[in-house]
């Protein structure tokens, strides 16, 4: 008998594992933006489990959002990658704070 | 003409006529034409504001009522009574010296300064016919945007630290007020000056709510001790806007006493009445002593500012203390009647005094009085309206500045003469600190090479300074309608700070 | 029978146009116009004041007191511009117009050679005006319009040559001391119109000042608590602050010597004639006021008397022929004030109008020598003038015996009639007032006479430089002092004329006068004594006509008095000039107190001018920059210092953002699951 | 334990094992491979949680689309990924210390012991309809302004990423037959006046 818990225990987990990822792999932004989708599938798997557990649709429609939002970010990410690799060579995060205050 | 909409008329008349003169007047003589059009226009349509007004019957009129923010129960909400009336003429009056004024010195961005001058004027206007405390406060703080611009593009080399001192001051200051309207509005639920006038407050409240507004007006006169950004910002702008700023400008701190202080917190009006009453008089010599020993010229004019519009802030508070301490209301009419005379006077009288630096200036480039002296001999005219500006200045009988003054200081000796004599003190300081600088910079010999080039005034120049003078001098003449213009709204004020709130 | 309000009018409005038309057309229309047209404005209001004033006395007309306009009007409380013309008003006219018109005359031939011709008629018409105004008025408020518009003209007149240093720094001066003055005087108005029946109008508050009913004398207020005054004493005591300005009584004397610098004509006009004597009418005018207030009377007596000796006594000392006379313009100030002290109001003014003619006189005959000088102005390069100018010699010396109350001349009936008048009053302070103005005659005699030997008789201390002759005034100032480009010769009639016509009442005037001026009812109800006060009244009894009057004098203490400084001053300076100097070196500290003037210039110049200028310098750098903009641009820079900590958080780097992210992350995950525990417990 | 639970943990465990590959290996286009692993097994859970149209989504629009795209990128750029992975073992302490620290977070908020809901039955069956229809039903009566917004966000994504990597070329050769069309006399011949110069003589 699968319960709520499960699906939920699970997300976390996913989602656990991809903020070590961040935390580990601080250089790489391939490996980055690959997390984040890590991290958007396990907030879409709770969703999921809701709907299903809460007889409630609107939990599988945000999902639907969230994934059409996650690909267009994906491709924003990735393009913006590209250019900055273009531009520095490189696509070490260090060597990136324009935004230094 | 009474179904007109004159007012909405006077206050977008020229901020149309701005974005016209911004889009046409890529040629700086087409948008100084236009310009001084517009002006002139919207001063000819003021008059009908004046001839109009019915100074018997007095209260609000040419009212317009259009509801504006459903949600917040806010309406454009216009109408003027006599205060305001006299408020706006002067606004238009001085708008179209000031752009005549400014043909000669603005020679870069021509349409941009043009159009600011024509966004300020409207923005003026609408402060002071407004009926609706939003509308007031969205008036009030959009005013800052063109005068910031005016400050910070056209003016001298610290513009920028000047125009951010000036900025962020008084946006303080409105920040409080804003508070304070916010906390009217939870209270009566709209937004009308009326209602908030007619709302029960309890006293604790209502010192709140007055030192609310205190701080918003006190540094828009500005009092004593927060007066120090209109030295800065004066010696900063250009002569154009130091004159709109003296002129106009600081009224609106004056006039958001009348229309907010007093019928709005009565009660801590009069249990405060001395806080403010000991500021004015602290500026009248601290101020006086400050002014004397100033060596630029701006500099010393603006801190005579601040002395004059001490008394505008004397004449209020000391009216309401003789209301309600004394139980005097003649003699408070008559504080307050001062107050506002003084304001009009000051305008006058204080955008001449500018004009005639701005004048100095535009010949020689620089305020320093040392780098003067002996101006007479090149500029006899320039002169002799330096000497007559200044005479008014120091509230000479026969010129404006002497109105106002003599009223605010019988008014005060009613309440204690001690305030009376400490008010009268200007007398001599003010008196010293104008003279002074007319004999270092009129009289004399000529001791700097270039100011012997001199050439006298212009055709421009006369028209100004000529305009002024006659304004001056009729004033101080035959003040009798501008009092009467006043007098009903006055003593309604005057009545209705009898009754007590809380 | 009403006076005609147009007539005046126009007495007022010709100056005032001619001087406007001089003003603004001067350069225009040139000379000849500029001082034809205010000749003409003053001229034309000279007559109609002979006529208003005959009208007055002989064609039985009323006094007219009525406004013109209202100026503003709130509430109960009025101001208006209008005519009180009684013949306390009416004689002031006639002084004031005819003094003037003199100098308009004189003027042409003073100034012919100077740039400012047009503007000096315009100034000295405005001027004329604003006299005008001041007398004529029937309230407060136009009063001290008048007050403070011949204050703005002699500050223009005095600047007249703005060039010279010392010229624009006594105008600035003198408007600053007179403003002290009407710092007083507008206090005193201010309480006129809060304790005496809350109007401005002379008739109105003059009422209420003697509503028995009220008792006015008695009422007092606690300023401070526990301290009861006066109303009538604040108030007068107030006014009189104004007076002392204007009339340059002690301690606000020390502008008129340095007016001097102005040219001469209006040193006749301002300071002899008109605006000096402004205070003295002023407090006339208010006698219903003053007569209620013993202590304030006092005050004005003693600080008259004060003046009347103590100025009197600098003026021996001088050398400068304008400054002798400015000076010896001071003590008659004084003497005119001790009057007033007295309650012997028509003696003050009955002196005012004498000595407004015979000082003029004097004025315009220094002028005079002035010009034959070319423009030297110290006695000691003069001497033995009276060869050359016969004429200036002449009347300078009749102004000279009315001055020093020479029996039968004007200055004998008005100064005897204050001298008698003081010894008769029982104020406080009389003792004292009646030795400073015996003392005063001394000493009048003795400078009057000092200067009449010292510029037009003894030797010639001057040299003529026969190279330079007919090279004109212009080049005078090149000479050294003493030397003259050419000898001194009489000067053209546009000056001696005045100087004639204004000897003529210095003369007689008193003579004519003093029967109903005095003791007649000329004054009626325009001054107004207190029985009690009354010392004409007294002195009324023992009058018995001007002759008598004068061949009493002969037996009286002042003429003995005044015979002895004329003795002395002839001793000394005519026949022994030198023990001039030996005296000086006897008295060395005195002469040094005389010649500093008491230190009174110094000590202002110290207090009050360098130490208001301090003062100021301190608050703009301590308090205004240092206090009010430290604080301002201190939590300016202290948000500036905060922020550069802070600053260091934004480091740039994406990941660090993301740690901060992930970290509150944990630290909220934790918080509310600890939030929750407790809830659930 | 019944089957479904036996392949919810299997996949589970499948989809975590993934998921650590993911940021842990080395290279990246075996990191790409692990992340459609993971996401290939988690949309086998969300079957089990029939999901199933987002569960074919999923792995269409990632799976198919989405990771392709990560590989095509990774690559395409000559990424040199040993510098990259500098400080890998430095934060790998934090990183595990924080991820489990979440970890135990997470699920004591979740409260894994008392929230033992069993599932109901299929809401979308209880309506009467497939999940498809059930998800339609309402993505298109009530989310049907979002659902155009977000169509709308996806042409935004698809024109900025375009024109983020769009760049502009020097030195290409194109011709531009806009402007060969547009030609005129004027800008290919100028009429020079000249005054007439003899032979010998020299110009003025």
């Amino acid at each position: 008998m699968i319960t709520l818990a499960h699906f939920l225990s699970l997300g976390a987990l996913l989602f656990c594992i991809a903020v070590a990822g961040i935390f580990i792999n601080r250089k790489n932004v391939i490996v980055l933006l690959m997390c984040i989708e890590l991290m958007l599938l396990a907030v879409n798997t709770n969703f999921v489990a809701f709907s299903r557990y809460l007889g409630d649709p609107a939990g599988q429609v945000f999902v639907f959002f969230i994934l059409t939002v996650a690909a267009a970010e994906a491709a924003i990410g990735l393009a913006i990658l590209v250019v900055l690799f273009r531009n520095r060579a490189t696509i070490d995060v260090t060597a990136i704070d324009t935004l230094k205050g | 003409m009474a179904q007109w909409p004159l007012l909405s008329i006077l206050i977008w008349l020229p901020i149309v006529g701005a974005v016209l003169v911004l889009a046409l007047g890529r040629d700086p003589r087409v948008a100084r034409w236009l310009s001084v059009l517009v002006a002139l226009l919207t001063f000819a349509a003021s008059l009908p504001l004046y001839f109009g007004y019915d100074a018997v019957a007095g209260g609000m009129q040419f009212g317009e009522s259009h509801l504006w923010i459903n949600g917040l129960k806010a309406y454009y909400g216009l109408g003027v009574d006599g205060i305001s009336v006299a408020l706006i003429v002067l606004t238009t009056f001085t708008s179209v010296l000031v752009i005549i004024g400014s043909w000669g010195p603005i020679n870069k961005r021509v349409s941009q300064y043009m159009a600011a001058m024509l966004v300020l004027e409207g923005m003026l206007i609408g402060i002071f016919s407004a009926t609706d405390a939003l509308l007031f406060y969205v008036f009030f703080e959009a005013m800052l945007i063109p005068m910031f611009i005016i400050i910070g593009v056209w003016g001298g080399p610290r513009r920028v630290y000047a125009t951010l001192k000036f900025f962020i001051y008084t946006f303080l200051g409105s920040i409080f007020m804003l508070i304070a309207l916010i906390y009217l509005h939870m209270k009566t639920g709209e937004f009308s000056l009326a209602a908030f006038a007619a709302a029960p407050l309890s006293t604790t409240e209502q010192t709140w709510l007055f030192f609310g507004f205190l701080a918003g007006f006190a540094i828009k006169v500005p009092m004593w001790p927060v007066h120090t950004w209109l030295p800065d910002a004066h010696v900063e702008a250009p002569t154009g806007g130091s004159v709109i700023l003296a002129a106009i400008m600081l009224k609106v701190g004056g006039y958001g006493f009348i229309r907010f202080s007093l019928p709005i917190t009565p009660d801590a009006s009069q249990e405060y009445a001395w806080v403010v009453i000991a500021m004015s008089l602290i500026a009248v010599v601290y101020i006086g002593y400050v002014a004397l020993v100033q060596d630029d010229m701006k500099k010393l004019i603006a801190y005579s500012s601040v002395a004059h519009m001490a008394f505008v802030t004397l004449g209020i508070f000391i009216s309401m203390a003789l209301v309600r301490e004394y139980a005097n209301p003649d003699a408070a009419r008559l504080g307050l009647q001062g107050a506002m005379v003084q304001m009009i006077s000051h305008g006058f009288v204080s955008g001449a005094m500018f004009t005639c630096i701005g004048v100095l200036y535009d010949r020689l480039h620089t305020r320093m009085i040392d780098e003067y002296g002996g101006v007479m001999n090149v500029m006899p005219w320039f002169g002799g309206f330096f000497i007559f500006f200044s005479m008014a200045n120091c509230g000479l009988p026969g010129t404006s500045g002497f109105v106002g003054e003599f009223m605010v200081i019988l008014a005060s000796f009613q309440s204690n003469p001690f305030i009376a004599l400490v008010a009268a003190f200007t007398l001599i300081i003010g008196a010293a600190y104008t003279l002074w600088l007319v004999k270092r910079v009129i009289f004399g010999e000529v001791t700097n090479p270039k100011v012997a080039k001199f050439k006298d005034l212009d055709a421009r120049e006369w028209i100004v300074l000529g305009s002024f003078a006659v304004a001056v001098l009729a004033l101080g003449v035959y003040p009798k309608p501008l009092t009467d213009l006043m007098n009903s709204s006055v003593l309604q004020i005057v009545n209705a700070l009898m009754l007590s709130k809380a | 029978m009403m006076l005609d309000k147009y007539i005046l009018l126009t007495i007022v409005l010709a100056p005032l146009l001619g001087a406007l038309i001089a003003g603004f057309f001067g350069k225009r229309i040139g000379r000849v116009a500029s001082h034809s047209v205010t000749i003409t404005g003053v001229g034309l209001s000279c007559a109609l004041s002979i006529h208003v004033l005959y009208q007055l006395v002989w064609g039985g007309a009323e006094s007219f007191n009525q406004n013109l306009y209202t100026w503003f009007e709130v509430g109960s409380t009025s101001a208006h511009v209008g005519f009180l013309i009684d013949r306390l008003t009416a004689m002031m006219m006639v002084v004031v117009t005819f003094v003037s018109l003199m100098v308009h005359v004189y003027t042409i031939g003073y100034m012919a050679e100077d740039d400012g011709y047009e503007r000096f008629f315009s100034y000295i018409a405005l001027f004329t005006f604003s006299m005008l105004m001041l007398v004529m008025s029937n309230n407060f408020l136009q009063l001290f319009f008048g007050w403070e518009a011949v204050g703005l003209v002699s500050y223009l007149l005095i600047g007249f040559w703005y060039k010279r240093p010392t010229a624009i720094f006594a105008n600035m001066k003198a408007f600053l001391v007179n403003r002290v003055g009407d710092f007083g005087f507008l206090l005193g108005i201010a309480g006129v119109l809060m304790w005496f029946g809350g109007s401005l109008d002379y008739g109105t508050v003059f009422a209420h000042a003697q509503d028995p009913s009220l008792d006015m004398a008695s009422r007092s207020v606690e300023l401070i608590a526990g301290h009861p005054w006066h109303v009538a004493t604040i108030v007068c005591i107030c006014l009189f602050i104004g007076a002392m300005g204007k009339s340059a009584q002690v301690p606000l004397h020390v502008w008129l010597p340095d007016s001097m610098e102005g040219p001469t004509p209006i040193s006749a006009l301002i300071h002899a004639a008109t605006m000096v004597t402004a205070g003295i009418f002023m407090v006339a005018r208010m006698s219903p006021l003053f007569e209620l207030s013993e202590t304030a009377l006092t005050f004005v007596l003693v600080i008259g008397a004060t003046t009347a000796l103590f100025t009197g006594l600098i003026g021996v000392v001088q050398n400068d022929i304008k400054r002798v006379v400015a000076y010896s313009t001071l003590s008659q100030l004084g003497y005119m004030t001790v009057a007033l002290g007295v309650s012997a109001y028509s003696a003050g003014v009955f002196h005012l109008m004498t000595h407004a003619f015979f000082k003029a006189l004097l004025f315009l005959g220094a002028g005079s020598v002035i010009i034959a000088m070319h423009h030297e102005q110290d006695m000691r390069h003069m001497g033995g003038l009276r060869k050359y100018m016969p004429i200036t010699w002449i009347t300078m010396w009749i102004g000279s015996l009315a001055l020093a109350g020479a029996p039968g001349f004007a200055g004998f009936f008005s100064k005897d009639a204050i001298i008698e008048a003081v010894g008769e009053s029982h104020r406080l302070g009389a003792g004292y007032a009646y030795f400073c103005v015996l003392a005063g005659v001394f000493i009048t005699a003795l400078y009057s006479f000092r200067l009449l030997y010292m510029t037009f008789h003894g030797k010639e201390r001057f040299v003529v430089d026969k190279v330079k002759q007919h090279h004109g005034h212009v080049d005078h100032e090149h000479h050294a002092p003493g030397h003259l480009a050419h000898a001194p010769n009489e000067s053209p009639w546009v000056v001696t004329v005045p100087l004639v016509l204004l000897a003529i009442p210095s003369v007689v005037v008193g003579f004519l006068t003093i029967g109903p001026m005095l003791f007649g009812d000329y004054f009626g109800n325009a001054i107004f004594v207190r029985e009690a006060n009354n010392v004409i009244g007294e002195l009324g009894h023992e009058f018995h006509g001007a002759t008598a009057m004068v061949l009493h004098g002969f037996t009286q203490a002042p003429f003995w008095i005044a015979l002895a400084g004329f003795g002395t001053a002839t001793w000394i300076w005519l026949f022994n000039p030198s023990i001039a100097d030996k005296a000086e070196n006897a008295l060395r500290p005195l002469h040094t107190v005389l010649a500093n003037k008491y230190w009174f210039d110094t000590i202002y110049q110290a207090v009050f001018a360098r130490g208001g200028l301090r003062f100021g310098r301190g608050l703009w750098r301590g308090s205004d920059a240092a206090l009010i903009d430290g604080a301002i641009n201190g939590s300016a820079s202290l948000v500036d210092q905060l922020s550069a900590l802070v600053r260091r958080i934004q480091s740039g780097y994406l990941y660090h953002y993301a740690f901060a992210m992930i970290l509150g992350l944990i630290l909220l995950l934790g918080g509310s699951w600890w939030v929750f525990a407790r809830i659930a417990a | 334990m019944t089957f479904e639970l036996v392949c919810f943990y299997f996949f589970a465990t499948v989809a975590g094992i993934a998921a650590l590959s993911v940021i842990s290996v080395k290279n990246p286009v075996v990191a790409a491979l692990c992340l459609v692993l993971t996401f290939f097994s988690m949309a086998c859970v969300w079957l089990l949680a029939q999901a199933e149209f987002l569960a074919v989504a999923l792995v269409l629009v990632y799976v198919g689309a989405v990771m392709v795209l990560f590989l095509f990128v990774v690559m395409m750029l000559d990424v040199d990924f040993t510098a990259v992975r500098e400080g890998f073992v430095r934060f790998l302490p934090v990183g595990v210390l924080v991820a489990v620290v979440m970890l135990a977070e997470m699920l004591m908020m979740i409260g894994v012991r008392t929230l033992q809901t069993p599932a109901t039955a299929d809401p979308a069956l209880l309506a009467g309809m497939s999940n498809m229809e059930w998800l339609g039903h309402t993505l298109f009566r009530d989310f049907l302004l979002p659902f155009e917004i977000a169509s709308l966000i996806l042409t935004v994504g698809l024109i900025a990423a375009v024109t983020l990597t769009l760049r502009k070329r020097t030195g290409t050769k194109i011709q531009k037959p806009s402007q060969q069309v547009r030609v005129r006399r004027e800008d290919r011949i100028r009429l020079v006046k000249m005054a007439a110069v003899k032979k010998g003589e020299v110009a003025p």
